[in-house]
């Protein structure tokens, strides 16, 4: 794959123009020979029009304004340090759970959000504590946006009994009724169906909230895509659904996988308003979020694709073999947490001194939940049936691998001649 | 108690726990405009509005996967699935999600789902539409099955279902759908995960579900009375969890067992039954458990095809003779001879 | 349900303008209130904007002209007398299948074309000898347009070994390899990944054929429509997908199924060419088939959303109570043969009297097609296993229900006391 | 004979056989480009193009459906489903599709397909990555299923399976494929529907397939050796059409069986053998048929969770000690008494 081809199903030039400054040639290249490849109709989007009106300038008296342009401003920093912090506290953690796979404290898949963090977290930044989100396998950062404790992600990679889901989950399976994250699923397109209901249940009693469901690009391909969205838009759930298109579904790309790579059109098949937004950028994230998660509460679902990029294979043991080396170059250069940082430095909102005190105070949480987790006990052999049923009924299955079902009786007490 | 169809007892106790407990509300293909396929919802659209009976596209695995996102939140859907042969297009669901969401993530979230669906055969509908794969569902932990052969069990088993916290696959059957029994008037639930003893006996165990539960009490019946034979025969009411020592109490007593079904035979849920049996009761069998079962074919149209593939009354009274006579319990009013 | 939401996704009104005569005041009227209930845009389809230029009159001089115009005149009728008569084949054909159906000649479910006649004879003529259909469980009409002999389809409804399928299909499953039909499948949507493959197979092998797969309206919510759709898009396959949109999935119409009731711009979700026509008229649906055909051939899979009207019942023992009188009044006169027969007198190619001599000739052959199903012999038991497998294998189980597994062994000869 | 691992067996022997017959192709998720998720196809698409070795969207139905209407045209595709797991998604096109064709249709189209897919457990995957659901095909007439438990079997089951003309599930498994043996060079055939006894004994009959038909030699020798045991050792190979007559000589040998298996164990494929075996070599057996299978829970992911629900070396020989013991045969070496 050519650098050329890279981006192809990505954001538009005036998108792209707003992207760190120092990755900024980068994706200017990149988004100009796309442009040639492929017209870009993405602004064309009539949600976007429609949100266009909500956020106009308000008209007023020139001091107040100027007042409320230093307020505006100041709000605005503060989010974006907000936003890096966040960002740095994912980066981090997920670096630790690297880590810790290679020392063999986390076992089976684990996928990670390394290059995603912008998108995570301006997609969560938008939501409401009580809105609930449904998400697949690559969940540690949103299950940390939305407010688990980092010690109780790690717990859970590491299998403990402090784990989110006390060990039964593992990195793909995080779940947490208290902060609305509703798992973490390991079946590509298994979410959807639940997100739908879940909406269906806000819906039937009447509830102000809203869910979001986010799956990956390769995940627009299945049934269960097509199954939601209609049902979705078919009853007016207040659901956001959200494309995390990485490029990459594992090793295929969105060309390879999607007859329309530009995947926030599929919403025009059930009559759903979408977008498509940079995610490299957790401000118009957060932004398009916010404007389709007003949709969503308003009864009208919404499709919102975020463009963004997989730093790493497609899981911790993947060496992403099949990406050339310009490709991963390239990659490298969008990274959004460096972009933040030199934003940040560039609009003098954070000093380099301060930068690395958030990076030290992140990596500390990282470097502490993994002690926090090392020192999580691992579930008693005795709780293998704590969760055979949630409503207990006679003659449930106790029975360990080597128990017999039936009491082994000793039939006769010969000595059999061989 | 009053006198009702199968048909009529599930479409009652629908109506009962919806006025109950408004978290129950039905979902299904035709159920509403439609009045179902085989009317078992007939009338509940008009009395209780599209927000408690949905009629849904054609989707098994979207409104099955919504059903169960909605009882991750506290509703309680009642799913209809047309017949289970569509049930495999919703499996992922049922198997992946609602059978480990419990569990998988460390009981934080209940799923308190039914999914009421039928099989059958026998009515000329084809290979694809002659199925009992029930199997599928009693394979799997984190589920509940359970499988009522009378209209009584209809509705206590329903009432138990939709009263259980746990996903309850609820097996109906074409064929008893028009079979009518005594209905208790009030409302107690029966407890699944429990085999019931129809009919007690002494001579040999007979055991079913569903509908060939219902065609075990007939042949029972029938023999006493033509061959003064005593049999003793088991509904087992509930596939998963499996009530083992019910069987295998009986067969302690009467040392022989015959195992109906309408699935096939190799692999199908008779040869868990015939192996629980023949561990619990090894010392007291007194003949190979035998099984009578579908034909291992692909269901053919033509009438004739489908009444050779699909087990019938003189298929279970042979095999029930066969093994009495295996175990030398020789019928008295049998006139030939058999040595 | 009103006449007014009936056909509300249905034709615009220029298409409904072509429907015949008799039944045109209705239709007008019902169309006017569609168009007021819902905007028009079916006819902005981009298909057929593209299609436009190849039905463009030839110019040429004066005289060829005119001997042009007559010689395509008299094939035009001609045509139109063949789509008669194959229409009334349906139709009688189906009449005696539901006449057979109550003197339990047939059993299961039996679901029938009345009132898609138009449809079924306009998608069939234009498929080459050498195309394939795939198609549902309402596929009779399909099976005689095949050139299956109605001896042979109605000896399937019987189900006897001179039947299409010897016996084992029914109603629901008519095939003949010979003829290129690949079935007659009962599981709604089944038939769409079969049919991507078969054209992937015609792909791989580089032939020029094309592969026709047949669905209802309600079958495009299910997941297979997409993976289907969008797996032909991204490999190019060879394949026609066509809706055959009777306004109803057994009760449940359109409007309350689908998110986008017009289901033709459903292929815009894999970027697939699409377009809607009026099923009412075999002309029309002949020439958009061809259309589409043609598209597939040169590797442009397409999406054709035929509008039509269900007569009866979803099947044969559905009294359709859901439909209100009005309805039923209204799809009575919309009936596609009454109105072709009404055109050919109007427009003079045949008359009165050849009507009902054609009439005569088809309500004989499906009258012969009873007399023969009749006659054919029921497959003999002994054949219960004849199609287990194609390779045979050791230990292949041939048990009869009543069938011991091992040899029953008498193992006491004592009377019992009991 | 050259020394391979199972991975390498199955890679040489879809090479071969698409360098044998151009009707040959492969499709699947992450087979190309990626090279497989298990490495099974690496190389393949570089020598053969992407005409032959397909990457597909992520659509199991779509994708399966559409190799079973390939097959249907006469090709002769091998896909790849990543795990059995996600194959719950193509279920219907497995089920009522590609099992059905050929006799729903009166024998008139045949369906040469196979489904490569590897079963497992015991990778920490949790809940819904690790389970072992051959079952589901197992049951179903119309199909075939095979599960090889060295790399030569890998070969031979692969190429009878390429070159018979029904849909065949040919199960891998995880924990297989970096294993070792002889592969024969030249390409002979497996007979599908034959087990194999892979060691001959006379004191108990050991039953397994895939991954526990290897625990099953491994524990045969280990025992002959420390305990002088002399186990029977049978290799299931097919478990559709099943090899009963192999079971049953067996054990009227033997006397006494063992049988392994890596998924649940009620309704599981050991049920059918356990009920085999009880039915046919009723007269010959001295204690129940025990089996050993996993615990009846969803997955855990907790290392130490999954290892308590899954069998081990430990469970196998404990259930054969006491299956010995109940029929008396005390092991000579084990100094423990029993009375
Ligand atoms: C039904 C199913 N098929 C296949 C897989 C294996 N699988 C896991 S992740 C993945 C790729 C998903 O890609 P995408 O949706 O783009 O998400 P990403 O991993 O890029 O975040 C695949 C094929 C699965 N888990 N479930
Ligand atoms: C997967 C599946 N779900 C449900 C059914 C039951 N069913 C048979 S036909 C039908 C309606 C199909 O409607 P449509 O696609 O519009 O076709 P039509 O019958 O109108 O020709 C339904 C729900 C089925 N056969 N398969
Ligand atoms: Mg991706
Ligand atoms: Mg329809």
């Amino acid at each position: 794959m050519t650098v050329d081809s890279l981006r192809t199903a990505k954001p538009t030039p005036d998108k792209a123009a707003v992207a760190p400054s120092s990755t900024k040639a980068v994706a200017k290249k990149a988004v100009a020979k796309k442009a040639v490849a492929k017209k870009a109709v993405a602004k064309k989007s009539p949600a976007k029009k429609a949100v266009a009106t909500s956020s106009a300038p308000v008209k007023a008296g020139a001091t107040k304004a100027a007042a409320r342009r230093t307020a505006t401003k100041k709000a605005d920093s503060a989010r974006l340090v907000q936003f890096y912090r966040d960002m740095m506290l994912i980066r981090r953690f997920e670096e630790r759970s690297a880590r810790a796979y290679t020392e063999a404290l986390i076992g089976g898949y684990c996928h990670l959000n390394l290059g995603e963090e912008a998108t995570v977290v301006g997609l969560m930044s938008a939501l409401r504590e009580t809105d609930y989100l449904f998400t697949n396998y690559r969940e540690h950062g949103y299950a940390l946006m939305r407010g688990i404790h980092p010690n109780h992600a790690m717990a859970e990679l590491y299998g403990r009994v402090d784990g989110v889901s006390k060990g039964w989950g593992g990195s793909m399976h995080m779940f947490d009724m208290t902060h609305r994250l509703l798992g973490g699923y390991g079946i590509v397109g298994g979410q959807l169906p639940l997100a739908t209901g879940a909406a269906l249940a806000i819906n039937y009693r009447g509830l102000d909230e809203i869910v979001m469901c986010t799956m990956g690009d390769g995940t627009a391909n299945i049934g269960a895509f097509h199954e939601s969205l209609n049902i979705a838009a078919l009853w007016s759930l207040p659901v956001v659904f959200v494309v995390i298109n990485n490029g990459l579904g594992m090793g295929t790309t969105v060309a390879k996988a999607s007859a329309e790579p530009e995947i926030y059109k599929r919403a025009s098949a059930y009559a759903m308003a979408s977008e498509r937004v940079d995610g490299l950028d957790p401000v118009l994230v957060a932004d398009a979020a916010s404007r389709a998660i007003e949709s969503a509460r308003a009864g009208k679902p919404f499709l919102l694709e975020v463009v963004c990029e997989r730093l790493r294979g497609h899981s911790v043991v993947d060496p992403a073999k099949y990406r050339s080396p310009e490709e991963v170059a390239l990659v490298a250069r969008l990274d959004p947490v460096p972009a933040l940082a030199n934003r940040l430095v560039k609009e003098k909102i954070l000093t380099a001194a301060e930068l690395r005190h958030i990076d030290e105070e992140e990596t500390a949480r990282a470097d502490a939940a993994d002690a926090f987790a090392r020192a999580s006990a691992v579930p008693d052999v005795s709780t293998l049936f704590d969760y055979n049923y949630a409503t207990p009924v006679a003659n449930d299955s106790r029975r360990r691998p080597g128990d017999p079902l039936f009491p082994v009786v000793a039939r006769y007490n010969v000595e059999v001649a061989r | 108690m009053t006198i009702k169809t199968y048909r009529q007892a599930l479409h009652d106790t629908l109506r009962e726990e919806m006025l109950r407990d408004e978290n129950v509300f039905l979902m299904g293909e035709e159920i509403g405009v439609f009045e179902g396929s085989y009317k078992i919802t007939a009338g509940l659209l008009t009395e209780f509005g599209d927000k408690r009976v949905r009629d849904t596209p054609i989707a098994e695995e979207g409104f099955t996967g919504a059903a169960i996102g909605a009882a991750m939140l506290g509703l309680r859907p009642v799913v209809e699935i047309m017949t289970i042969n569509f049930s495999l297009l919703a499996l992922d669901q049922i198997v992946n999600h609602a059978a480990k969401i419990y569990g998988m993530f460390g009981g934080q979230a209940k799923v308190p789902l039914v999914i009421r669906t039928p099989g059958g055969g026998g009515q000329q509908l084809g290979a694809t539409h002659s199925q009992n794969i029930e199997l599928y569902y009693a394979f799997v932990p984190g589920m509940k099955v359970v499988a009522p052969s009378t209209p009584a069990d209809a509705k206590a088993l329903l009432l138990a279902a939709i009263r259980d916290d746990d996903p309850v696959l609820f097996l109906e059957n074409l064929a008893l759908y028009n079979t009518k029994g005594d209905v208790p008037d009030d409302d107690t639930p029966a407890e699944i995960g429990k085999a019931k003893i129809t009919r007690e006996g002494h001579d040999l165990t007979l055991i079913g579900y569903s509908r060939m539960a219902y065609v075990a009490r007939n042949i029972a019946e029938s023999l006493a009375e033509s061959e003064g034979l005593d049999i003793e025969v088991i509904d087992l009411m509930s596939l998963r969890p499996l009530d083992r020592a019910t069987l295998v109490e009986s067969v302690k007593k009467t040392h022989a067992a015959v195992v109906l079904e309408d699935d096939w035979l190799t692999y199908g849920i008779g040869a868990e039954i015939a192996a629980t049996i023949s561990d619990g009761a090894f010392d007291y069998l007194d003949a190979p458990v035998r099984r009578v079962a579908m034909a291992e074919v692909p269901m053919p149209y033509s009438k004739n095809l489908e009444s050779a593939a699909m087990p019938t009354n003189d298929d279970v009274v042979n095999a029930i003779f066969q093994t009495l006579e295996a175990v030398g319990r020789r019928l008295k009013k049998v006139g030939q001879s058999h040595d």
